[in-house]
Parts: structure tokens; C-alpha cells; sequence
């Protein structure tokens, strides 16, 4: 099982790296579909059914979708992609990449290392995820709510076609 | 169910955080930097569900619908953004969008 | 009568503002009547007080009567209240009788003047301002009459006011003597914060009961307002602005500044000489300032082109006899001499004015001459008055009153054979530049046709002023004539105290008369001899270059306009430009641009691009976690 | 309830002017007029009757006093009182008030209601200023009267009007901030000292502060003050406000303004801090005669005639400090007078070259000259208002000065002596305009009329005040004695405790029989 847990997170890693350096969109969302799944499979491994399926269905499932829907109507030829390459340098790879490799090392300084001592977590279901979410956290849930609500409002407001308040902004 | 050390499972969540950042800070295109934060997100979430899994409560897993719900928000307003400066720059080069330059 | 004081400057105060409101409405009839009524009226007045306060001699010396109280601060009580006695009354005759005179003269001299009622108007103002400082009871009030005088004069020098020229001279006067006030006001403070008061009389008591002779407050009190006197009465060092006051019309320079204001500060003086003779130093340094005023100005007279110019020189030079008088304590001779001056001088404007006026605005005595038959009785009282400024013995009142300085000056306690020999010096000059200008305008050839003849009310106040200016001085005839006449100083001793004379020096009094008189003709037989017997030995002397020169030197005033502008005229103004946009704001102005350097700063790193910001997140990350980490 | 009266007479005409003058701007015009003539006759109905009485010795400084409670948890009451100094203040307000509607009734054509609503609100924040005694409140009233005037510049201003506005709100925001920071300093220290939390006057009297402390605070107020005023390193805001801001603003600011910066050093500065006002005053004073030469020689090399006017406000308000931080009382009532006349003769001058401005569109002194053949009386009122600018005698501004002078000679004989000769450089600058103006050779070609009814009328009513002052000034010195006695007694009978032991001294303040007084 433990290998399982390090095969998925091999995947997820492997897949992220690809995604970020496609310069094709739907080849990058493609791996990043990959790339969820297996983190998907590490929140089972983790005892997290309930936030495994969540993965697969929400981000793996509708986000992505979204995702490629606007990819499909941006309708980027081949010269976005030429475009794409001419961007992606080695040398604009240099400054993040050092970057990150600097934070990474601090954070695993932080985390303690590699060893330390391992432990079983217990599963929880979606039954005690329920019952706290509808309980102690319903205000939460509330918060989200409208969240989602004003997300579908300013989607639709910036979506929608305006061909006479074109001078607005 | 594994037995693995607590800390790496933070540690993949630090890995993909990191990832999204390179993603970020390197793509030009909208669309991946848009990526670059959903991998971001998701590695938050990851490493919310781990904390979860080690104190063996739910929180983790609730704060993980939230940044789900999040996620779902800003990449609905994030692509209508997307769409509505693509139709007026005719590019996706975050670097035009620099009216705000002081 | 005595009830009625206050209405001798309240009337042509009352012209002024019926002349300042009625402005152009009025007409020159109306404005001339006004004008000249009120300051007759106020004549007849000072007449009738003058029998009323005579009649009250000797037992009540002076008089206070209080219009109404003016302020009344923190133990300051300074009432318009106005003190008379046998000083102020002596100055108030001159100021209304020569000044209705003078009034009268203008409506003939500025009948086709286009500012006829503000020129009236101004000089109402200045009549009723000139006797509030003379009548004032305290000093406060007196300032008010004696700045108000300096506006007056501000307002006539000014009076043609497009020429830029007549601007600079009047704005030249008002700053020279507001120098001069300033170091007044000075004392004035001085005086009330050490003897809490400012009422003159008062004053004058406390001060003799407080201060001992010689001491250092009386010195400085009376050298401040000795500041004061030599800026009115253009004495050295403040005497450069009244050559150029001449710019104002004739009249003007006849009232304001030959028979009145330029006296105010032998008044002054006059007025407070209980603290002058606390100051022997101070004293002395009055008694120089004149004896050097006098001389200087005289040598200046010599060199005059302008006829109006010799007049201002003589003026000043004739106030210095009235400060030499004053700083030996000759008091009563001082204010004869004020009295004898204002007839003669006023006499002698006018009558300039007369011949100005009759060759259309010519000023330069080299462009006339030859006068004599042309006009008569100008020439008549010009003759009148110039033998009476060189103080021709016997027949002229100058002699008497000038004859009396400078005895006096040889036998007071305080006076010396210095001064003497200055005085002495200074009536050669006095008559040497009197009779040039005489001869150079009434002799010799006619070089300007006349145009204008003067008319009655022109004619009439020079007439009575030759004949005061011959007559007036049997008031004080000398002891060494036959035991003399002395109703002048008689009637002055109840307000000024006699002058000490050495009992050694008595004896001397012919001796020193025939000194004087000789000086006077002698001058006169110098200007004759090289003018008329023998023109050629004349034009001969003033070829020299060493007389070139001097001349040219004292034609300018000695230099002082020159050493003025250079120590402060000039270096105000270049302070003045250069500081223009104002320093204190190009400090603010540096801070402000500090501000907009910084937001330059700060701008750059809006560089608008998201990327940017973003690494500058991480990074703020990464430096965050390593500073909670490591520190 | 007078006083609510006073105040709200002009907010409210101010109101009716902005709202009727949207559709008629004479309706602003006149509506503006009426409310302050009303209000004028309210406080000579009311007030003077009131302040020329005879005070009984024993009653309080205040003739007129109103006290509601506003903010009762943080010790914050709607108090407002006048005393004689305010009293006359208040009928200052009013009278140039009046002149500066008079002033705008025919420059102002754009926006007229506005205007005539900003330029009532200011005048209502500057009566509130003068009479209001809460901390708390002076401090709303002081903010009350900057806005509009911001507005009336900023708006109706000439050429270069934003720039001056932006600098006229930094500088008196900035200063008004030390001043409320001060405020609340003040009130935190008095009130952990007494346990009584207030922002009233009368309370925070002789409040025990340490002389640190003390020092702070007084130069937190002192600060806003200076400003206002303006004393000499922080004036520089002023030439342009005044050169910029209509006619009517540069009345209001030279005239009411500037005398809120002389009224709160009076009122405040020294009764509330008097030992650090003691220690500040040498300070203070070398300023003060440093504003007065300065001023006095950079106005006469200004061109731009208005901005010559100005700088002879810097030099005249230097003579108001002098006098401030002698505090006695003949350098007092010399201040007040002064406040007056100054008030009257440097808004007569503004006045008087909005006049030109408006005939000519020009404020240049190069571009006038030999105006006195075209305008007779206006130059005749302009020739009368140089003169009292000047300090002459007769007129109300020598009184001012020569009080002053001759009250701090004994304090400080030397800088008496040097802002004398500020005296000589008055003449320089005021002789100066008059020649450049009115005198000389006229430089261009000049077609104007002469003043008309209306404006021969505000001018006329302006000098008569000056020639009233400058002969009788007694009725308004005998108006202020009692309030500026008390303001001196104030700090009399406090013997200040050593620093060290003012922490332990209990609540009461110094003075009981004082603070019954004020109260009352």
C-alpha cells in the first residue's frame, strides 16, 4: 500500500512537470487530468474517500471541462503553439526554477526532513465529513455558497456579449 | 491504508505547490498561468486533507470543499476574464495587460 | 474762547472731508471757499484765543481742554485732548495765519490745476494735522499729527502724480521720515515703560523727579527723538529727501516744507526740553547736528541750478540754525527764528512760485533773469525776503531773530566759539547764495519771456508776508540796543525756560553783532562784486577744476543720496528681487519634490506585470518562512 | 440658544442659496445677503446689549453660554459660549462676511448656488470656531471651515487654483492633525489625572503637565495655529491661496482666517499650556519679527498685485504673535484691535483688486499705472487703504501696532525695536502699490469705469470702520477687558508642582474657584 502512496505521488509530480511545460493547452490539461487523478488516488490512500471522489469529479471532471471548453473557443492554431515555444526559453526557466528550489528546501527543512516517524490515519467517511460540514460548519458552507453565487454572476456580466459598452472599461 | 510519515504527504503538497509556482512565474499564456493555480490550489488541498488524515478529524477534509468551491468560483470568473481580454487583445500575453504600470 | 480750541483743527479737518467726499462735484468756486475758509476761520480763531490767553498771562501759562478720551489700555489713558500755551500758540498763529496766506495764494497759482479741490483737500488735512501736533497734550497724539503731517506731505509731493519722478521724491520723503518716526515711536515706548505715562507735561515732571542729569535713559530717550526731529526736519543724516520734496507744487513747498512741517522737529525739541537738559550729551549732539546741517546745506545752496532747490537747501540750512539754537538752550531765540523763518521762507516760495508761475514752469535760474521791471513787486518781495534770510542788520527781522541765535550760541553755558564760528560761517554762506540766486533771477538779461502775471489773491499774501518779514523782528530787539525790546522772549518764558549765558561773555554782545552783521554784508558784497562789477573774476573762479568739482560735489549733496543708495536703497531692493519666489517656499517645495522622488521610486516597481508581482510573492514567501525559521 | 441661532442662520442660508441658485443664481445671491444681514442684526440685537453691559466682578468670563451634551460616553458636549473677545470676533465675521457677498455679487457667474453655499458654510464653521469650547467641537467647527474654502478655490479660483488649493489643504490639514493629536493628548492626560474623561475648556484648564509634556501639546496647537496665522516659515501657502482664490475667498481668508490661527492662540495656546507658552515665548516672539520684516520685504518685490497683499498678511499677523506671547494686556487689546483693522483694511485691498481684476483681467503691477485719471475713487479708497496698511495714525491699524509695540517693549526691548522698523518696511510696500498702480504714467491703455453704488457702499463701510477704530477704539477695548482679564487670570493663581510629583497630585485641578467660573 505504502508504494502505492509513492507510485501516485511519482505520478502526480511527473504529470505536474509536463503540464507546465506543454505548449499545447489541451496536452497540458490532459496530463493535469492525470495529474489529479493521482492525487486523487493518494486522498484514498489517505484514508479520504469522500475528498478522493470530490477530486475526480469536480476538478478532474467539470473544471477541466471548463477548461477545455474555452480552450476550444479561443480556437488557438498552430501559431499559438509556435508562439508557446518561442516563450518558453531555458532561460526564463532559470529564475523560478531557483526560486522554488530555494522555498522547497526550506519547506523540507521546516517539515523535518525526510525521516521522521510514520503513522496511520484513520479513515473518515462521508458521513462524519457531512455531519461536520452541515454542523459546526455550515456557516462555511454558506460562505462557499456565495461565493459560487458571485462567481456565476461575474462570469455571466463579463461573458455576456457587449458589442455597445464596448468604450466601458 | 498506508503508514507512511506524516510529513510526506506534506511534502508532495509542497512539491505540486512549488510546481504551480514555476508555472506561474515562467508561462506568458493566461491559460497556463490559470493551470499553474489550479495546481496550486489543488496542492493546498492536498495538504489540507493530509492534516486532516493526521489528526483523524473532517476539518481537513471541509476545508478541502472549500478550496474546491474556490477553485470552481475563480476558474468560472477567471475564464470569463480570459475570454472577454482575449476578444479585445487578441492575444493571451499576460504581459500587454500592464495598464497598471506606475 | 478757550471752550473753542478744538475747533481750530476740527475745521479744516472739516474742509478736508467735505472736499474728499464732494470730489469733482464741487466747484472750483465752491472747493476755493472751502479750501481757504476753513483755515481763514481757524486764523481768526487762533486770533481770538490768542487776545483770551494773553489776557490769562501770567498767571494761567497754559491751558488743556480734552475732546474725548481716545484709547484707554492697561494704565495708557490717551485722550484727543490738546494743551495750550504760549509754544503751541506761537506755532498755531504761524501754521493758520501763513497757511491761510499760502491757501490763499494757491487759488490764484493752481486756478487751472485739474486736481484744484484734492489738492485743497490735502492741504486741509495738512493744516488741521499740523496743528493737532502742535496743540497735542501727550505724545501719542502729537505722533498722530506728526505722521499725519508726513502723509500730507507723502500725499502733496506726489501731487502731480504722472511723472514717476514726483512719486520717487514723495515716496523718498515719507520713508526717510517714517526712519525718523520710527525711532520716535521707539521713545515713546521707552518713556511710557519707565515712566508710565505719555502725557507731556507729565512726563516732563516725572521724568526731571526720576532721572538724574546726565544719566544714560535721558540720553537715549532724547537721541531717539532726536531720530525723529532730524527726519521731519531734514536734518543730517536725514535731510537727503527734502531738495527732492521740491517736486510738490510751489504752495506746498511753501507751507509743508518751509514754514511748518519741516519744524516740527525743532517743536519736538521744544517741547520736550526738560529731558533734552537732563542729556548735556544729548544737548551737544543737537547743537553739532545743527552747526553741521547748516553749514553742509549751505555749501550745497551755493551750487543749485533750481530755484526751488536753493530754497530747500536754505530751508534746511535755517533749521540748523533753529537745532544749534535749541542745543545750546537758546529756546526762546529757536522759536523766534521758527517764526521769523516762516514768514520769510514762505515768502520767498511764493514768491519763486510767482516767477515760476509767470515763465510757465521754469525752475532753472540760469534760464531767467532780468525780472526787475518785469515784475515789480515780485521783485520788491523777494528783495524783502532775501535781505531778511541773510539777515541784513537792522532792517530785516531776520537779523534779529538769527543775530540772536548766534549771540547766544557764543554766550550760553552750553555753547562754545566752535559753534559760534560755524554760525558766523553760515550766514556768509546764507547771504552769498541768497543774493546769487537773486541776481541770477532778477538781473541781468531777460532769458524767458513772462506769460502770466500774478493777480490780487497772489499779490496780497506776498505783501503781507514782506511786510512781516521786515517788521516782525521789532518784537525782540537786542539788549545792546539801548536796553532793547524783549516781548517775544517775555511772552515764550512761560512755556520755555531762558538761556544761561556765561556772565563773562555779556559784555561781548556789540562785538559779536558787528561779526555777524559784517558776515551777512560781506556776503552780499562778494555776490555783488563777482556777479555784477565783475562777472568775468566770477566766471573766472567757478572755471577752476577744484571748484568744478566741489561744485558738482555739493550740487548732489554731498553724496548722500549716492552713500544712501548704496548702504540701503539698493541692497533692499536686491534682497527684495532676489527673493522674489520666496526661499522659505523652495524649501517646502524641495520636501515636495522629495515626496514625488520617492513615489518615482516607488512606481518603478509598478511595473504592471502580473508575473512580476508574482515573484515578488514568492519571494516575500520564501523570505518570510526563512526569517520566522532562522531568527 | 443665541449662539445655535447665530450659527445656524448662515448654514442655512447657505443651504436655500445652493439649492435656489441652481435655477437662479440672483435668488443665491440675495438669499446669501439677507441671512447674513439677519444674522448680523441678531448679534448686534443680541450680543451687544449683552457684552457692553457692566459684568458684575464675580461672574464668570462668559456672557453668553449654551451647553448640551452631544457624546456624554467620551465626555463630548455641544458647548458654546462667547465672551467679549468673541463677541467682537462674531461682528467681524459678519461685517466681511457681508463684504465678500457684496465682493462676488457680479465676479461669480458659474455655479453661483454653490458658491454661495460654500462661502455661508465657511463663514458658519468660523463663527463656530470663535465660540465653541469643546475640544471636540472647535475641532469639528475648524474642520467645518477648511472644506469650503478648499471648494470655494479649488472651483472658482484663477489661473493656477489647484495647485494653491491642494497646498492650502496640506498645509492646514497637516497642522490640524499635530492639533488633534494634541487634543486627544490632552484629554487622556487630563482625564487620567482627574478621572474625568472631558473635551470641555473649562475643564481641561490648568490641567498639571509635566513640562515635556506640556510642551508637546502646546506645540501641537501651536502648530495649527502658526499656520493659520501665518507665522513665518509656514506661510508659504498663503501667497498663492490668497493669489488664487476669488475675490470673496481672499476676503474671508486674510480677514476671518487667518484671525482663527491669532483667536486660538489666545484662546488656547497659552490659557491651556501656560508654563510651555512661558518657555516657547522668546521662540515665538523671534519668529513672530522674523514674519513681520520678511513679509514686509517680499511683498514689496511681489508683481502680481494680489500676492503683494498677501505677503503684507504674513507681515501684519507677525505683529498678532508678538503680541500673543507677551500676554499682557495692553499688548492683548493691541492684538485684538489689530485682528480687527487688519481684517477690514486687508480685505478692503483684496477687495480692491478683485475691483481691478474684474475690469481688467489682470493682477500684473507692470501691466497698471496712472489708473488715477481713470479712477478717481477707486483709487482715492485704494490711496486710504495703503495708508492704514501702513499703520498712519487716525487709522485703526496704528492703534493695533502701537498697543502691541509699546505693550511688549518692556518683555522684549530689542525685537520691539526690530519689528518697528517693520513699520519703515510697511510704507516701502504700501507706498509701493499705490505708485505702481494708481500713480505714474499709465503703461497700457486702460478703459474702466469708476466704482459703482454697490461697491463705493462695501468700501465706504469699511474704512468708516477703520477711521471709527482708529479714533475711538475705546467701545471695543472696553468689550474685550473682561475676557482677556480672565484669560490672563487663568494661569495666575497656578503654581505648578514640580514635574516629578504632578503624577501623584489627586484630580482636582488647580484652581476650583476658576473652574466654577467657567462653568457657570
Amino acid at each position: 500500500m505504502n508504494t502505492l502512496f509513492y507510485l501516485a505521488a511519482a505520478v502526480a509530480i511527473l504529470a505536474t512537470l509536463l503540464v507546465i511545460t506543454r505548449a499545447h493547452a489541451v496536452h497540458a490539461l490532459l496530463y493535469l487530468i492525470v495529474s489529479l487523478l493521482a492525487a486523487a488516488l493518494a486522498f484514498f490512500l489517505l484514508g479520504a474517500p469522500f475528498a478522493a471522489a470530490l477530486e475526480v469529479i469536480v476538478y478532474a471532471g467539470a473544471i477541466m471541462v471548463l477548461f477545455v471548453f474555452v480552450v476550444m473557443m479561443l480556437n488557438l492554431g498552430t501559431h499559438s503553439v509556435r508562439g508557446e515555444r518561442q516563450w518558453l526559453r531555458p532561460a526564463a526557466w532559470v529564475g523560478p526554477g531557483l526560486l522554488a528550489a530555494v522555498l522547497l528546501a526550506e519547506l523540507v527543512y521546516v517539515l523535518g526532513g525526510w525521516s521522521a516517524p510514520a503513522t496511520t490515519p484513520a479513515a473518515i467517511g462521508p458521513r462524519e465529513v457531512g455531519l461536520a460540514l452541515f454542523g459546526p460548519y455550515v456557516l462555511a458552507v454558506e460562505l462557499a455558497s456565495v461565493m459560487l453565487l458571485a462567481g456565476l454572476v461575474g462570469a455571466y456580466h463579463l461573458a455576456r456579449p457587449q458589442k455597445e459598452a464596448e468604450g466601458e472599461a | 491504508m498506508v503508514t507512511i510519515p506524516f510529513s510526506h504527504g506534506l511534502l508532495l503538497a509542497a512539491a505540486l505547490f512549488l510546481l504551480g509556482v514555476i508555472c506561474v512565474l515562467t508561462r506568458r499564456n493566461i491559460i497556463f498561468m490559470l493551470l499553474g493555480l489550479e495546481i496550486m490550489l489543488n496542492a493546498a488541498g492536498l495538504a489540507f486533507v493530509v492534516a486532516g488524515a493526521r489528526w483523524g478529524q473532517p476539518d481537513g477534509q471541509i476545508m478541502f470543499l472549500i478550496v474546491l468551491a474556490m477553485a470552481a468560483a475563480e476558474v468560472s470568473v477567471g475564464l470569463a476574464l480570459v475570454l472577454e481580454w482575449y476578444h479585445r487583445m487578441h492575444s493571451l500575453d499576460v504581459d500587454q495587460a500592464s495598464r497598471l504600470r506606475g | 474762547m478757550i471752550q473753542l480750541l478744538w475747533l481750530i483743527p476740527a475745521l479744516p479737518l472739516a474742509g478736508f472731508v467735505i472736499l474728499a467726499l464732494g470730489g469733482a462735484r464741487l466747484s472750483r468756486r465752491a472747493a476755493a471757499w472751502i479750501g481757504v475758509g476753513s483755515v481763514g476761520i481757524s486764523a481768526l480763531l487762533t486770533l481770538a484765543l490768542a487776545v483770551a490767553f494773553l489776557r490769562g498771562l501770567p498767571a494761567i501759562p497754559a491751558h488743556i481742554r480734552q475732546v474725548w478720551t481716545w484709547f484707554d489700555v492697561a494704565g495708557l489713558n490717551i485722550g484727543v485732548s490738546f494743551y495750550l500755551d504760549a509754544l503751541a500758540l506761537t506755532m498755531m498763529a504761524v501754521i493758520t495765519g501763513v497757511g491761510f496766506l499760502i491757501h490763499l495764494y494757491s487759488v490764484g497759482y493752481m486756478a487751472h490745476d485739474d486736481g484744484f479741490s484734492r489738492f485743497f483737500a490735502y492741504m486741509n488735512l495738512f493744516v488741521g494735522a499740523m496743528l493737532i501736533l502742535v496743540m497735542a497734550d501727550n505724545l501719542m497724539l502729537l505722533y498722530l499729527g506728526w505722521e499725519g503731517v508726513g502723509a500730507c506731505s507723502y500725499l502733496l509731493i506726489g501731487f502731480w502724480y504722472r511723472d514717476p519722478a514726483n512719486g520717487y521724491a514723495a515716496r523718498k520723503a515719507f520713508v526717510v521720515t517714517r526712519v525718523g518716526d520710527t525711532a520716535m515711536a521707539v521713545a515713546l515706548f521707552l518713556l511710557f515703560d519707565r515712566l508710565g505715562s505719555l502725557q507731556i507735561q507729565e512726563l516732563m515732571q516725572r521724568a526731571g523727579a526720576q532721572w538724574g542729569v546726565g544719566t544714560i535713559l535721558p540720553t537715549v530717550v532724547a537721541l531717539l527723538l532726536l531720530g525723529g526731529a532730524v527726519g521731519k526736519s531734514a536734518q543730517l543724516p536725514l535731510q537727503t529727501w527734502l531738495p527732492d520734496a521740491m517736486a510738490g507744487p510751489t504752495p506746498v513747498s511753501a507751507l509743508i516744507h518751509a514754514a511748518t512741517m519741516v519744524t516740527a522737529g525743532f517743536y519736538l525739541i521744544a517741547r520736550t526740553h526738560l529731558i533734552f537738559e537732563l542729556s548735556p550729551l544729548a544737548m551737544s549732539i543737537v547743537a553739532i547736528v545743527g552747526a553741521a546741517t547748516l553749514l553742509l546745506a549751505g555749501f550745497s545752496g551755493l551750487c543749485q541750478t533750481d530755484i526751488k532747490r536753493v530754497l530747500a537747501y536754505s530751508t534746511v540750512s535755517q533749521i540748523g540754525y533753529m537745532f544749534l539754537a535749541l542745543g545750546v538752550g537758546a529756546w526762546a531765540a529757536a522759536t523766534f527764528h521758527f517764526m521769523i523763518h516762516a514768514f520769510f521762507k514762505a515768502l520767498l516760495f511764493l514768491a519763486a512760485g510767482a516767477v515760476i508761475h509767470a515763465l510757465s514752469g521754469e525752475q532753472d535760474l540760469f534760464k531767467m533773469g532780468g525780472l526787475r521791471r518785469e515784475l515789480p513787486l515780485v521783485y520788491l518781495v523777494f528783495l524783502a525776503g532775501a535781505a531778511s534770510l541773510s539777515a541784513i542788520p537792522l532792517v530785516t527781522a531776520g537779523f534779529y531773530s538769527k543775530d540772536m541765535i548766534i549771540w547766544e550760541v557764543f554766550a550760553s553755558n552750553r555753547g562754545g566759539t566752535l559753534l559760534w564760528a560755524a554760525a558766523l560761517a553760515g550766514a556768509l554762506l546764507t547771504s552769498i547764495y541768497t543774493f546769487r540766486m537773486f541776481f541770477l533771477c532778477f538781473e541781468g538779461p531777460l532769458r524767458t519771456p513772462v506769460a502770466h502775471k500774478p493777480g490780487w489773491n497772489m499779490s496780497l499774501p506776498l505783501a503781507v508776508l514782506a511786510v512781516l518779514s521786515l517788521v516782525a523782528g521789532f518784537l525782540e530787539i537786542p539788549h545792546s540796543f539801548g536796553g532793547g525790546v524783549q516781548i517775544f522772549s517775555h511772552f515764550i518764558q512761560s512755556a520755555l525756560p531762558a538761556t544761561q549765558l556765561l556772565p563773562a561773555r555779556e559784555s561781548n554782545e556789540i562785538l559779536c553783532q558787528l561779526a555777524s552783521a559784517a558776515a551777512a554784508l560781506g556776503g552780499l558784497g562778494l555776490v555783488w562784486w563777482l556777479m555784477l562789477r565783475s562777472p568775468q573774476a566770477g566766471a573766472a573762479l567757478t572755471r577752476q577744476p577744484l571748484a568744478m568739482k566741489l561744485s558738482r560735489f555739493w550740487l548732489n549733496g554731498w553724496g548722500f543720496d549716492w552713500l544712501y543708495g548704496l548702504l540701503f536703497e539698493r541692497p533692499y531692493i536686491f534682497l527684495a528681487q532676489i527673493n522674489r519666489a520666496d526661499i522659505v517656499d523652495g524649501c517646502f517645495t524641495l520636501l515636495a519634490r522629495f515626496g514625488l522622488a520617492l513615489n518615482a521610486l516607488a512606481g518603478a516597481a509598478q511595473t504592471g506585470r502580473v508575473r512580476t508581482y508574482a515573484a515578488g510573492l514568492t519571494v516575500g514567501a520564501a523570505a518570510i518562512i526563512a526569517w520566522v525559521v532562522w531568527l | 440658544m443665541m449662539l445655535i441661532i447665530l450659527i445656524a442662520v448662515p448654514l442655512a442660508g447657505g443651504i436655500l442659496a445652493g439649492i435656489l441658485g441652481r435655477r437662479n443664481a440672483g435668488a443665491a445671491r440675495w438669499i446669501s445677503l439677507a441671512a447674513l444681514l439677519l444674522d448680523l442684526i441678531l448679534a448686534l440685537v443680541w450680543l451687544l446689549p449683552v457684552a457692553t453691559r457692566p459684568l458684575a466682578p464675580t461672574a464668570g468670563p462668559w456672557l453668553v453660554e449654551l451647553r448640551l451634551p452631544w457624546i456624554s460616553t467620551l465626555g463630548i458636549s455641544f458647548h458654546l459660549a462667547a465672551d467679549g473677545l468673541s463677541v467682537v470676533l462674531i461682528l467681524l465675521t459678519l461685517l466681511l462676511g457681508l463684504a465678500a457677498v457684496a465682493c462676488s455679487w457680479s465676479e461669480i457667474h458659474e455655479r453661483t448656488g454653490f458658491f454661495f453655499f460654500n462661502l455661508m458654510w465657511v463663514l458658519a464653521g468660523i463663527l463656530g470656531v470663535f465660540t465653541a469650547l469643546d475640544l471636540f467641537l472647535f475641532y469639528f467647527f475648524w474642520e467645518l471651515m477648511m472644506v469650503p474654502m478648499f471648494f470655494l478655490i479649488i472651483l472658482w479660483g484663477h489661473e493656477n487654483r489647484v495647485y494653491a488649493a491642494i497646498k492650502f489643504f496640506l498645509f492646514t490639514q497637516i497642522a490640524g492633525l499635530l492639533m488633534l493629536a494634541a487634543i486627544i493628548g490632552l484629554y487622556f492626560i487630563h482625564g487620567q489625572i482627574s478621572g474625568n474623561y472631558s473635551f470641555d475648556y473649562s475643564a481641561l484648564l490648568g490641567t498639571p503637565l509635566a513640562a515635556g509634556t506640556g510642551m508637546f501639546l502646546m506645540l501641537g496647537f501651536f502648530a495649527a495655529f502658526a499656520v493659520k496665522l501665518p507665522a513665518f516659515p509656514v506661510h508659504v501657502w498663503l501667497p498663492d491661496a490668497h493669489t488664487e482664490a476669488p475675490t470673496a475667498g481672499s476676503v474671508v481668508l486674510a480677514g476671518l482666517l487667518l484671525k482663527t490661527g491669532a483667536y486660538g492662540l489666545l484662546r488656547f495656546v497659552v490659557p491651556l499650556f501656560p508654563e510651555a507658552a512661558r518657555a516657547f515665548a522668546p521662540w515665538a516672539m523671534a519668529l513672530a519679527v522674523a514674519g513681520i520684516i520678511y513679509g514686509a520685504v517680499l511683498a514689496f518685490s511681489q508683481t502680481d498685485l494680489k500676492r503683494l497683499v498677501a505677503y503684507t498678511s504674513v507681515s501684519h499677523m507677525g505683529f498678532v504673535m508678538l503680541a500673543v506671547f507677551a500676554w499682557n494686556e495692553m499688548a492683548l487689546q493691541g492684538a485684538l484691535i489689530q485682528i480687527i483693522c487688519h481684517g477690514l483694511s486687508t480685505g478692503a485691498l483684496f477687495v480692491i483688486v478683485g475691483m481691478l481684476q474684474e475690469r481688467m483681467h489682470t493682477r500684473d503691477l507692470r501691466r497698471m499705472g496712472g489708473l488715477w485719471k481713470e479712477v478717481p475713487r477707486l483709487g482715492g479708497f485704494a490711496m486710504f487703504f495703503a495708508l492704514a496698511s501702513l499703520g498712519l495714525p487716525g487709522l485703526g491699524n496704528f492703534v493695533g501696532e502701537f498697543l502691541i509695540l509699546i505693550g511688549v517693549f518692556p518683555q522684549a526691548p530689542l525685537l520691539t525695536v526690530v519689528a518697528a522698523g517693520g513699520l519703515v518696511a510697511a510704507s516701502i510696500y504700501s507706498l509701493w502699490i499705490v505708485q505702481q498702480a494708481f500713480h505714474g504714467q499709465a503703461r497700457e491703455t486702460w478703459r474702466i469705469s469708476d466704482l459703482n453704488g454697490r461697491e463705493a457702499v462695501t468700501l465706504g463701510v469699511l474704512a468708516a470702520a477703520l477711521l471709527w477704530l482708529g479714533l475711538y477704539p475705546q467701545p471695543v477695548i472696553q468689550m474685550a477687558r473682561p475676557a482677556l482679564a480672565h484669560m490672563r487670570q487663568i494661569q495666575v493663581p497656578h503654581s505648578f508642582p514640580a514635574p516629578e510629583s504632578t503624577a501623584s497630585l489627586p484630580a482636582a485641578p488647580a484652581d476650583p474657584q476658576g473652574e466654577m467660573h467657567a462653568i457657570r
